[in-house]
């Protein structure tokens, strides 16, 4: 049951909310727009007494990760977050996190990386920091960014993962724009969410030496190692999110959602805020006789590969929208269409669908039901005429 | 398949030295004896142990030198898998390490010390893989050694042979017959250094 | 996604999180880096321990009479105890001179 | 803020110093490596209850490659960029813990042995982060005067006039390294207002440096100690000669040994007579090339710094 208040609230200030449920330790703050106002609120939280941690206002990103860092190695429950280039600066810090296997939790409000100067949602930020070992998925409204904060504790600090996480949200639209917000009630979180415990914690009565260097030939085990807790972490996301859906009363899917799946012949590919419009632009086409499906991932690390292609394999033609920007790289468009084009690689040919790519949303460009219509028509037509005339279209610049 | 170990036709040079204080004459006998086989045609190699850096005060360091009558197709290797010719330029070292690792049967070594080749096979237990020791006080015959801040891991090597390397090349010249003297004096600073090592070598034969 | 096991002979700690050590590190013993061996001469030595405290490598051990000892297992012959001995006690005689094999090393170091 | 219940008492002499080892035999670093000597003696006198935070440098480099970790306590890598920022973590987590009841030891020593480096060039805004917050720690640079770890690269506290593989001397360039060293214990001290405690120590003075340590664990809050730790590798000196090294620095000027403590400042190890800075150079390899007139330099640098102590 959807127990507890209902608040209306933007999706940073829900997760400061999840963040007091989850009774976190240790916080590290530094100032980017547009995920400041969860440190804002946590601020205050830890202010007024209702939230007791730690809130450290570090010098930098770069700082900020170290602080959780040493304190999620100390056995402390921790958040930090960031933004934009405030992700990249603090880049150094990510694989030593992972690879120490601290499980801290890093909320961003993404941010279109300079230049230009904008404060604008684009995914490119944090998906730089896709390879760095890292739990990595986007919340498409408020709800769903307090929920995640929930379920990424649950899912990094489980001994059998333990690896850290990257609570995403898109910036402006989900951290801005205040939505209904269910918080639910202690009880219901301390059933969910067990109390942070790492298995060899820096502690002066049970010392270890966390991080040496090592032979040159134990780095592979070390590698394979983090290969193997992050496909765990895949293995056990159906029993998190179907914990977290029984304790809340929620709905979620566990890799994907799939919405207006049986009748269509195309499908939208799309990551975090946008699938929302994209949800309305769907149904609206269904009223007009066009059927169009949607696919959206929840997490992009780990990445559901074979869950990912067998909703794919029912369509005939998948438009990616990309929401960032990787230049020079394969199929000229961004991260998601070769990690797409790979998984679809993995079905028998007669499965697998014609692949087209859509840059849209960049540098906080708000996608608007004309554009998903502009894709649906594409991907319709590609379907129609069994043939993909253009790979990549950059929304906003292309005749009709 | 084929085995890699048994049909590599390249000759392997090892040599051990202590860190930071003979580290440069080190890499000095490797690049010499490369040099000086290159002048005959062979292809070569000489590069330094990539593993036990950071170079540190006494730790044992060693370079290496591959010379081949073929081109090398494994060149990416961190170290000598089967050195064919050892060198130490600390003789301590013998006492402490296993020099000799990885060595097959019929191997040689070469020492930098005044003692007597015998004096030193007590303090090698596996000495059965020994076709030949040898011996040459090259810090003696040299006298000068090389202190150039500038010749550490990765820069360019500078000039060849100026102190105890050209000796000890000499003496691995006269040692392996993997190269001439004639080539070695072509591409070394100190001759008259290289030409005693070739000649003051003291060889016994196992 | 079915990834290879790592058999147990490359296994290592999650998270490459080790062990601290008690007393000694004994997977990197260092004695066999020694050029010059340390040797006290007990007649002289007065006990004052300023070898004792000058050691990086905590190579000297002082005993139940407050005798100090090298260890010659980690001792990598840096010669600073016989620089600082007050009473010039400490004489540095070449390794090779000693008959006995300290230690033997196959490890890098 | 946690209080510890322990107090550390001042170590009388090297007979009363504890035998018990926190910094243990089994490291690589150099035979006569100074900052591991400097480290031993600071662990010894921390005692068991501590936790090191090892910014990458020689100390993380040299000391734990082949999963060593030749230390009894807690010990944890940093980045070369984080040690102030991975020990500000630590010590919250255990601030906060220990509030929540889920530590229920004492609360421990934190320190950052950090190279200069480290403290000084790319760790300066973690470990000035760190300072300015007043987190319970003490952060100390071992400073061997250059990346050691690399090859002898000139850092910013390499003193004016070192040939460094970074500074080499030559036609353009007699001098080598051209410009001063940071005085960076008295960047941390005037700095950061709320930090009570900084020392300047030195290998040579073993007891010193340990009750340097002791007085600044048990401050409440940050404290910066600078220890100055011979390097034969980068300074080219015999390996037996590095406490010699050490001592020369003191009396000719070339390292003054201090304390701050809550703005008062005690000079220790003033030589009754100053030796001149040549009596120092000429020891180390790293200023062979120098010319008289360098050597000048050098000597009314130190003067004027002697001066203003």
């Amino acid at each position: 049951m959807m127990k507890g208040k209902k608040k209306f609230i933007a999706g940073t200030a829900a997760v400061a909310e999840a963040a007091m449920l989850a009774n976190v330790d240790v916080i590290s703050a530094y100032p980017i727009r547009p995920y400041t106002g969860l440190m804002v609120d946590l601020s205050k939280k830890v202010a007024d007494g209702k939230l007791d941690a730690e809130f450290v206002h570090a010098d930098s990103e770069h700082s900020q990760l170290g602080i959780v860092h040493g304190a999620s190695a100390s056995g402390a429950r921790t958040m930090t977050g960031s933004a934009g280039v405030g992700v990249t600066y603090a880049f150094e810090t990510y694989s030593p996190i992972s690879g120490g296997r601290c499980p801290v939790q890093m909320v961003v409000a993404d941010r279109t990386l300079d230049p230009p100067g904008d404060f604008g949602s684009e995914h490119s930020d944090v998906l730089c920091a896709r390879d760095q070992g890292w739990i990595m998925g986007w919340a498409e409204t408020p709800q769903e960014a307090f929920d995640n904060t929930l379920i990424y504790y649950r899912l990094g600090e489980d001994q059998r993962v333990s690896l850290p996480q990257f609570n995403c949200q898109d910036g402006y639209f989900v951290s801005h724009i205040p939505g209904e917000v269910v918080v639910p009630e202690k009880s219901q979180v301390a059933e969910f969410l067990p109390p942070y415990k790492l298995a060899k914690p820096l502690d002066p009565r049970k010392p270890y030496g966390h991080g040496p260097q090592i032979f040159s030939d134990q780095g592979p085990a070390l590698q394979l190692q983090r290969a193997i807790v992050m496909n765990r972490a895949k293995e056990i996301i159906p029993e998190v999110v179907s914990d977290f859906n029984k304790v809340f009363g929620r709905k979620y899917d566990s890799y994907i959602e799939n919405y207006n799946p049986n009748d269509a012949d195309v499908c939208l590919f799309v990551n975090g805020a946008h699938s929302q419009t994209a949800r309305y632009a769907i149904a609206n086409l269904k009223a007009q006789g066009v059927n169009v499906a949607l696919c959206r991932i929840r997490f992009v690390r780990p990445w559901a590969t074979e869950e990912i292609a067998e909703v794919l394999s029912q369509y005939k033609a998948v438009g990616v929208v990309e929401t960032n920007n990787s230049f020079g790289v394969a199929g000229q468009a961004g991260v998601f269409t070769p990690e797409v084009a790979a998984t679809l690689y993995s079905l028998p040919e007669n499965k697998r669908p014609m692949l087209m790519s859509f840059m849209a949303g960049l540098s906080g460009e708000v996608i608007r039901l004309n554009d998903f219509y502009f894709m649906a028509k594409k991907l319709v037509q590609a379907a129609d005429r069994k043939k993909i005339e253009k790979p990549v279209y950059w929304i906003g610049f292309e005749e009709n | 398949m084929a085995d890699s170990k048994t049909t590599s036709q390249v000759k392997e040079v090892t040599i051990w030295a202590s860190g930071v204080i003979q580290d440069a004459e080190a890499r000095d006998t490797a690049n010499c004896i490369a040099a000086a086989a290159s002048k005959e045609g062979k292809h070569v190699q000489a590069f330094d142990n990539y593993i036990d850096l950071p170079d540190r005060v006494n730790v044992p360091v060693r370079k290496y030198a591959r010379i081949s009558s073929e081109e090398i197709q494994e060149k990416y290797l961190y170290e000598n898998e089967h050195p064919n010719m050892v060198v130490v330029v600390e003789p301590t070292l013998i006492k402490g390490f296993n020099i000799l690792r990885g060595m097959l049967k019929g191997g040689m070594l070469v020492v930098n010390t005044g003692k007597e080749p015998e004096e030193l096979l007590k303090f090698l237990p596996n000495k059965e893989l020994l076709a030949a020791v040898a011996t040459i006080d090259a810090s003696k015959v040299a006298e000068a050694l090389v202190d150039d801040f500038m010749d550490i891991e990765g820069a360019a090597a500078g000039v060849l042979g100026r102190g105890i390397g050209a000796a000890l090349a000499g003496a691995v010249a006269k040692v392996s017959g993997y190269f001439g003297l004639e080539s070695l004096k072509e591409v070394v600073q100190n001759t008259d250094a290289a030409e005693k090592g070739f000649n003051n070598v003291k060889i016994k034969i196992l | 996604m079915s990834l290879p096991n790592i058999p147990k002979e490359k296994q290592l700690p999650e998270g490459c999180i080790v062990d601290s050590p008690t007393t000694e590190q004994d997977h990197m013993t260092t004695g066999g880096w020694r050029v010059l061996r340390s040797v006290i001469d007990y007649g002289k030595c007065t006990k004052c321990k300023t070898c004792w405290i000058s050691c990086p490598d905590a190579a000297i051990k002082v005993d139940e009479n407050g005798d100090v000892n090298i260890n010659l297992k980690y001792c990598k012959g840096c010669g600073i105890c016989a620089s600082v001995c007050p009473v010039g006690a400490i004489a540095r005689i070449p390794e090779l001179d000693f008959e006995d094999v300290s230690v033997y090393r196959e490890l890098p170091f | 803020m946690s209080d510890r219940t322990v107090t550390l008492e001042p170590i009388a002499s090297i007979a009363k110093a504890p035998l018990q080892e926190q910094y243990v035999s089994g490291h690589r670093t150099c035979a006569g490596c100074g900052p591991a000597l400097a480290y031993r003696l600071i662990a010894k006198a921390a005692g068991k209850n501590t936790i090191f935070i090892g910014p990458t440098g020689c100390m993380y480099v040299a000391n734990t490659s082949y999963m060593c970790v030749p230390w009894t306590v807690p010990w944890m890598h940093a980045q070369i960029t984080n040690g102030g920022s991975i020990a500000s973590g630590i010590e919250a987590a255990y601030q906060v813990m220990m509030r929540k009841g889920k530590y229920d030891g004492d609360f421990p020593n934190i320190i950052v042995m950090a190279g200069d480096g480290g403290t000084a060039d790319i760790g300066l805004q973690a470990i000035s982060g760190a300072m300015y917050r007043n987190h319970d720690i003490l952060v100390i640079s071992y400073d061997n005067e250059s990346y050691a770890n690399t090859g002898i690269q000139a850092s910013s506290m390499t003193p004016y006039g070192s040939a460094t593989s970074f500074t080499p001397p030559g036609i353009t360039v007699p001098e080598g390294e051209k410009f001063w060293p940071k005085d960076i214990t008295a960047m941390i001290y005037y700095g950061h207002p709320m930090v009570k405690y900084v020392a300047q120590a030195s290998i040579a003075y073993p007891i010193d440096l340990m009750n340097k340590v002791r007085k600044a664990l048990n401050k409440k809050g940050s404290a910066f100690i600078h220890v100055q730790t011979a390097c034969p590798k980068g300074w080219r000196f015999d390996s037996s000669k590095t406490v010699d090294v050490a001592k020369l620095a003191i009396q000719t000027g070339m390292w003054v040994n201090y304390e701050i403590d809550e703005g008062k400042k005690t000079l220790d190890h003033v030589p009754t007579k100053r030796e001149p800075v040549e009596k120092y150079l000429k020891t180390q390899g790293r200023f062979n090339h120098l010319r008289p007139e360098d050597v000048q330099k050098i000597q009314q640098f130190v003067d004027g710094k002697v001066a203003e102590a």
